[in-house]
């Protein structure tokens, strides 16, 4: 247990991040470095420099603001932030675990729909066929996020230049990738 | 001694190409690749952004996959694929407690003892020392290597090449006659598994990408990523009508530059699965 | 019989926060020999002290411990007490309740009970300790300082104009130091080298002073007052006294493309050369490694020029040792260059340069004769960005100070590029501004309210080359951390200050302490901020972490008047806490039996050969003696002696067996 | 043996590790109470049989601290000791005496954090190893039977 872990405030969001992936928000001193390099920080409610900022006020008004965020969704584990941060924050966890809690919580943003639709129908297909059965994936997104239309296409495509199967390439033991999906399931919520 | 190869899920299907041009590459220079088997995907960028147990499991079973048929060092030649296998193996060795529990999940014994070699490090280690007298056609072109994320970051996990500008990729293309331009983008992001759920943010990113290796006077993009592959490559229409403009610059795996340059056909190395023609070979 | 009087302290709350002292004073209060046993909320203050100077009186004691703070922070404070009580001072010890345990130990039992265990310790120690009387050493009256920047020319001028003699020692051919490459300096931008230059040739010309440039330290003997410094004079390859410094030698010279130090690399210079046309002495020396004769054994060209045939050769390096009584390092410090940052571009672009760069460009004598040209092309920059932090506050890079000067020169360096290019726009990117100083933040608000020099908050995350231009991508904290990108035509980075080379080095010749970034370590960051640990060695400017001119120079005066007041005594006084060799009467004389290992270890050649002669002069037996002038008190002889025949003061085998037996057996 | 906290002595020199000790407190970084120090001017000063002295006395743990190498106060102190140091562990290894007891640490006047990590580190060391008692057993034993052949 660190030290300043004692004084953050018990029920907010900047405790369960150092206590989960061990990431301290008050280490931020706000240069600002982060945004500046993400490649998606332009289309986000909150650039990663102001999710820290956030963070640090510990006021649960504003720890509700990054959970409903769409920044949390749109970041796309690039690294960069990570990469180039003077103070070394892993960011890239920070995410990771505000997204779970945001999805536990139901506070997904409206614009992270298709995001998670078609994480959810990632995870779908490999825990079917154990690995990515990509027409699958793209049918399940589709039955998920609703967008019918889009890449009509594009497998068309695909199929022609031998890229995409019509039937799925399984893991023989699917029992055993049965039981680790059953086993992590309780940190999926 | 024997390396085990791990293709990955893309590599059986959108990736096609690349995989054919690493196997076409391993049998011109003889070099035994074991599948491992019954291998499962490694979860990618969905498994962590929703679950991390699952995140580590996942990747977790295929290294002790490994361990059990005796494969100590494993290719990966997917950047998404190498950066958890390495991730995994980074958070258990750190982590004992971890590690157990992981074990518990997969039911099976996990050491963490592999050595994982991305695709250039791979093609350092067994190609480049016979590289000289095979090869036949010098890849005569100018060319930015493009790195994308996962092959460099985190650096202090990887331990790789440098986080910055890095120079494996251009080091491994003078080799085969190329020349490589300086380019800013290298390591830039490509927008990466939003392709299918935020296309526009794939088009945006991905188009300066495209943009800045045409503006340097590049004939060819080198990926050593399918997922940046295809967001370069398949994508290419979408980001077409993103930037209203008409991209023709090729996106080549670095595999398939090789295999090109050892007199290989393009049929051989998969070219012709591409999306944007390629025209340079 | 002992008396021994404990003297708990609370230090207000620092140690009966965490210690109950009431229960330690009470629990030694018990143990044998303990006549007295009190507590007090200060021992420090008057009241304190006045406490302890009458216990000594009033119950006649013969020892005292003060449990209090560390020993390195005021033993010398409690023995001084101890002494006007009437009671020697080498009779009282401290026991450190403070850095050593109610700092680092949370409130509860165990805490009281080790502070019960460490007081009991010292009362034991204190019993074994021997009344000592203070050596008296002589002092040599000459003053070294070793670097020849602004701090180090204002220390020696300081010492110097009180009479004293001083030797300066400067590694480079000219004295000067980074002052001298400046254009303006804040918050007046006044001419640097106008007003360092005549301090500089007052130096030369000071009857007080001796300089030796040119010249580095070899090794450092011998300790306060009594130094024997050896100071290696590398050749310079010509004959000083014959040089007329005329300068021809340097204009003829074939040998002409040489990255030139004083310019930052941004113009050349010969092989034989003097590095600024100010330079003191204003003499060339030969740099060997570039010459051509030293290369390929062939062209002494300057030779033949040379009108007074002052051209040596052959001349080798000459080491001299000189006899020192204090010494002053002002060794100053580097910065960080451009290829210290790899989003940066590793130093590959050109026009990506560092502060001292632009001081040259902007100065002008400098390379351009203070035209503001960018290094690629010779364009003047009408787009310019100043990035400060650049390696300062950044842990990620190992540097996680602030280097205290950037924010000021930056905002001077934008203002005299505004004042040079009228049209020009320059953009700072900065994380916070700190002007702390007199008129230091009016100058920062000049820049931005005057200059229209245009502040971004927030750090640069890349910069790469495009078109002929450097795209600078950061963000505006201010703006919700809205996207900012410049096309610059030239970068200027406000890189990190850092330890000069060779830092670590000379702090290991001088045997001083140095932190983890080879800054020079004062004896204390508040109250002793230009000693050293080692006494008769002070501290003056950069050295000790980056400083700006005025702190610098008011270090150098401070280090000065420290060494002058050394230098008005004719004797110090000095610890006795010297080795000693036993002695007892005929026939054995001593329990030494004149192995002399002892020699071969000590590090100040303080052991010395003693022979017991019959009354005719027959030798008896032949004895190791410690000088206590030179003896320093490592004890090393002592625990290497085979026949335990040597004790140090202070540290005695008794008093360390009683202190081992005490901390582990409770009575 | 959970509960068991073990004696560790340190002997430290007065210009580096003391110093570095000093540190620790004025940064208030907490480490184990279970270490008390014994100060010296330099490591050369420490002649190893204290060692003995501290274990026969019933220390657990020891630590000897002393600047880093070129860092000496007295210049050379810290190589004497570092070699005797060599000498006393093949000496006690071949007694039996189990040298896993001792830190031998380079600590200096500018790292207090390391002080906490060298003290901690060695209090979880020993407090694993678990009490020493064999060398005070047998130093007692001697006595008693020195005494009785009186």
């Amino acid at each position: 247990m660190s030290h300043s872990e004692h004084h953050i405030e018990r029920n907010s969001l900047s405790y369960g991040i150092e206590k989960n992936v061990e990431v301290l928000a008050q280490k931020c001193y706000q240069c600002g470095k982060c945004s500046a390099g993400c490649p998606v920080a332009d289309q986000m409610d909150f650039p990663p420099s102001m999710v820290m900022r956030l963070l640090q006020t510990e006021i649960p008004a504003n720890d509700e603001k990054i959970l409903r965020s769409n920044s949390i969704w749109l970041c796309v584990t690039c690294e960069m932030c990570l990469s180039r941060c003077p103070m070394e924050i892993d960011i890239p966890s920070m995410m990771d675990y505000l997204r779970q809690k945001s999805r536990s919580e139901k506070k997904v943003n409206k614009q992270a729909k298709n995001i998670i639709a078609f994480h959810k129908s990632f995870l779908n297909s490999i825990r079917w066929t154990g690995r990515l059965f990509e027409l699958g994936l793209i049918l399940d997104y589709k039955r998920q996020s609703l967008n019918l239309t889009q890449d009509v296409t594009l497998a068309p495509k695909m199929i022609t230049r031998g890229k995409l199967h019509l039937f799925p390439n399984m893991v023989k033991d699917m029992g055993h990738l049965a039981r680790i999906f059953r086993k992590t399931s309780n940190s999926s919520k | 001694m024997k390396t085990g190869l791990y293709p990955g899920c893309s590599l059986t299907g959108s990736a096609r190409d690349y995989n054919e041009s690493v196997s076409a590459l391993a049998e011109a220079f003889g070099l035994e690749l074991i599948q491992i088997p019954d291998w499962n995907c490694c979860g990618a960028t969905a498994a962590h952004n929703l679950n991390k147990e699952l995140s580590l499991a996942l990747p977790a079973r295929i290294l002790a996959l490994a361990e059990k048929n005796g494969l100590e060092e494993i290719v990966v030649p997917c950047a998404a694929c190498y950066s958890r296998l390495v991730v995994t193996q980074h958070e258990l060795k750190k982590n004992p407690e971890l590690k157990n529990r992981i074990s518990e999940v997969i039911e099976m014994d996990y050491r963490g003892t592999s050595r994982i070699l991305n695709v250039i490090e791979w093609i350092d280690k067994y190609i480049i020392p016979l590289l000289p007298e095979k090869i036949t056609k010098p890849f005569n072109y100018k060319v930015a290597c493009y790195y994308g994320c996962l092959l460099v970051r985190p650096n202090k996990v990887l331990n790789y090449d440098r986080a910055e500008d890095p120079q494996t990729m251009d080091i491994v293309m003078t080799k085969i006659g190329a020349q490589p331009v300086d380019y800013p983008y290298k390591t830039e992001c490509c927008g990466a598994g939003f392709s299918i759920s935020r296309t526009d943010i794939v088009s945006k990113l991905s188009g300066k990408i495209i943009e800045d290796a045409e503006y340097r006077g590049a004939d060819a993009i080198i990926v050593a990523c399918p997922m940046c592959h295809s967001n370069l490559d398949m994508r290419r229409p979408d980001i077409n009508k993103y930037w209203k403009t008409e991209f023709k610059i090729p996106v080549i795996f670095v595999t398939q530059a090789i295999g090109l340059a050892i007199g290989l056909s393009p049929e051989k190395v998969g070219l012709k699965r591409h999306f944007v023609d390629v025209k340079i070979s | 019989m002992a008396r021994i009087g404990v003297f708990v302290c609370h230090c207000g709350e620092n140690i009966s926060a965490t210690v109950d002292c009431g229960k330690v004073a009470e629990t030694i209060g018990k143990l044998k020999h303990v006549v007295l046993s009190t507590e007090y909320k200060y021992m420090c203050s008057d009241p304190g002290q006045t406490l302890i100077k009458e216990a000594i009186k009033e119950h006649n004691l013969t020892g005292v411990v003060v449990s209090a703070c560390s020993p390195r922070m005021h033993e010398p404070t409690f023995r001084k007490a101890c002494a006007e009580g009437g009671l020697n001072p080498y009779l009282c010890e401290m026991a450190n309740l403070r850095e050593h345990c109610s700092w680092v130990h949370e409130k509860n039992e165990l805490t009281t009970e080790k502070a019960i265990d460490i007081v009991r310790t010292q009362v034991e120690k204190v019993k074994l300790n021997s009344a000592l009387q203070p050596i008296k050493v002589p002092v040599t009256k000459t003053a070294m300082v070793i670097g020849g920047g602004i701090a180090g020319i204002q220390a020696a001028l300081d010492i110097a104009n009180t009479g004293h003699k001083v030797v300066m020692i400067e590694r480079s051919p000219s004295i000067g130091g980074h002052m001298s490459q400046l254009s303006e300096t804040f918050p007046t931008l006044d001419c640097s080298q106008c007003i360092l230059t005549p301090r500089m040739v007052e130096v030369a010309q000071h009857p007080n002073i001796t300089l030796y440039t040119y010249a580095e330290v070899e090794s450092v003997e011998g300790f306060i007052g009594n130094f024997t410094v050896k100071v290696r004079k590398k050749a310079k390859s010509l004959d000083e006294k014959l040089c007329t410094g005329c300068g021809l030698c340097t204009t003829k010279c074939p040998q002409k493309k040489i990255p030139n130090e004083f310019e930052q690399g941004m113009g050349m210079r010969p092989a034989i050369y003097i590095p600024f046309p100010q330079a003191v002495p204003n003499r060339p020396v030969i740099d060997r490694e570039h010459c051509t004769y030293y290369i390929k054994g062939k062209c002494k060209i300057c030779e033949i020029v040379c009108p007074t045939k002052a051209i040596r050769f052959d001349q080798p390096d000459e080491i001299i040792e000189l006899q020192i009584g204090a010494i002053v390092a002002a060794t100053g410090f580097d910065i960080k260059h451009a290829d210290f940052f790899p989003e940066y571009g590793y130093g590959r672009y050109k026009d990506i340069i560092d502060g001292l760069q632009f001081e040259r460009l902007a100065s002008a004598s400098g390379p351009t004769s203070g035209v503001i040209k960018r290094p690629s092309d010779g364009q003047i920059p009408k787009n310019i960005v100043f990035i400060a932090c650049a390696g300062s506050r950044d842990p990620a890079k190992g540097i996680a100070y602030c280097s205290k000067i950037c924010c000021m020169y930056t905002a001077k360096h934008a203002m005299l590029y505004k004042h040079k290019v009228h049209e020009g726009k320059a953009h700072v990117f900065y994380m916070d501004i700190r002007s702390g100083g007199k008129n230091y933040d009016e100058f920062v608000r000049r820049a931005i309210e005057e200059d229209h020099v245009n502040y971004i908050r927030g750090r640069v995350s890349t910069i790469y080359e495009r078109n002929g231009k450097l795209i600078v991508k950061g963000v505006d904290t201010l703006l919700s951390s809205m996207p900012v990108e410049i096309e610059a035509d030239m970068v200027v980075l406000a890189t990190a200050g850092v330890a000069n080379s060779g830092a670590e080095e000379l702090a290991q010749k001088l045997h001083i302490s140095y932190d983890s970034h080879k800054f020079f370590a004062e004896a204390h960051p508040k109250l002793k901020p230009v000693e050293t640990n080692t006494a008769g060695i002070f501290l003056a400017g950069a050295c000790q972490n980056p400083k700006d001119i005025p702190d610098s120079v008011s270090q150098a005066s401070g280090s000065a008047v420290k060494v002058a007041a050394l230098f008005s005594q004719n004797e110090l006084t000095r610890e006795p806490l010297v080795a000693v060799v036993n002695r007892m009467g005929p026939p054995l004389h001593s329990t030494c039996v004149g192995c002399f290992l002892c020699q071969a270890v000590c590090p100040y050649q303080a052991i010395e050969r003693e022979d017991i002669k019959t009354r005719d002069g027959k030798v008896l037996k032949s004895l190791a003696k410690i000088n206590e002038g030179l003896c320093q008190g490592c004890g090393t002889c002592v625990a290497l002696c085979r026949s335990k025949s040597i004790d140090l003061h202070g540290y005695s085998n008794n008093q360390v067996y009683a202190e081992v037996v005490a901390l582990l057996n409770e009575y | 043996m959970s509960d068991f906290e073990p004696k560790v002595v340190a002997f430290v020199c007065n210009w580096c590790t003391y110093a570095g000790a000093d540190l620790t407190g004025t940064s208030r970084l907490k480490y184990a109470s279970n270490v008390k120090i014994i100060r010296f001017p330099c490591t050369g000063r420490i002649d190893f049989m204290l060692l003995l002295k501290a274990f026969a006395n019933g220390a657990d743990g020891i630590i000897v601290s002393g600047c880093h190498p070129n860092d000496c106060h007295y210049t050379s102190g810290n190589f004497h000791a570092k070699r005797r140091w060599i000498m006393f562990k093949e000496l006690m290894d071949f007694m039996g005496i189990d040298m896993n007891r001792v830190t031998f640490s380079w600590v200096s006047a500018a790292e207090g954090a390391k002080w906490a990590e060298v003290v901690n580190e060695t209090v979880t060391r020993i407090r694993e190893m678990g009490p020493y008692v064999s060398y005070k057993e047998l130093v007692n034993k001697t006595i008693e039977e020195e005494v009785k052949n009186e």
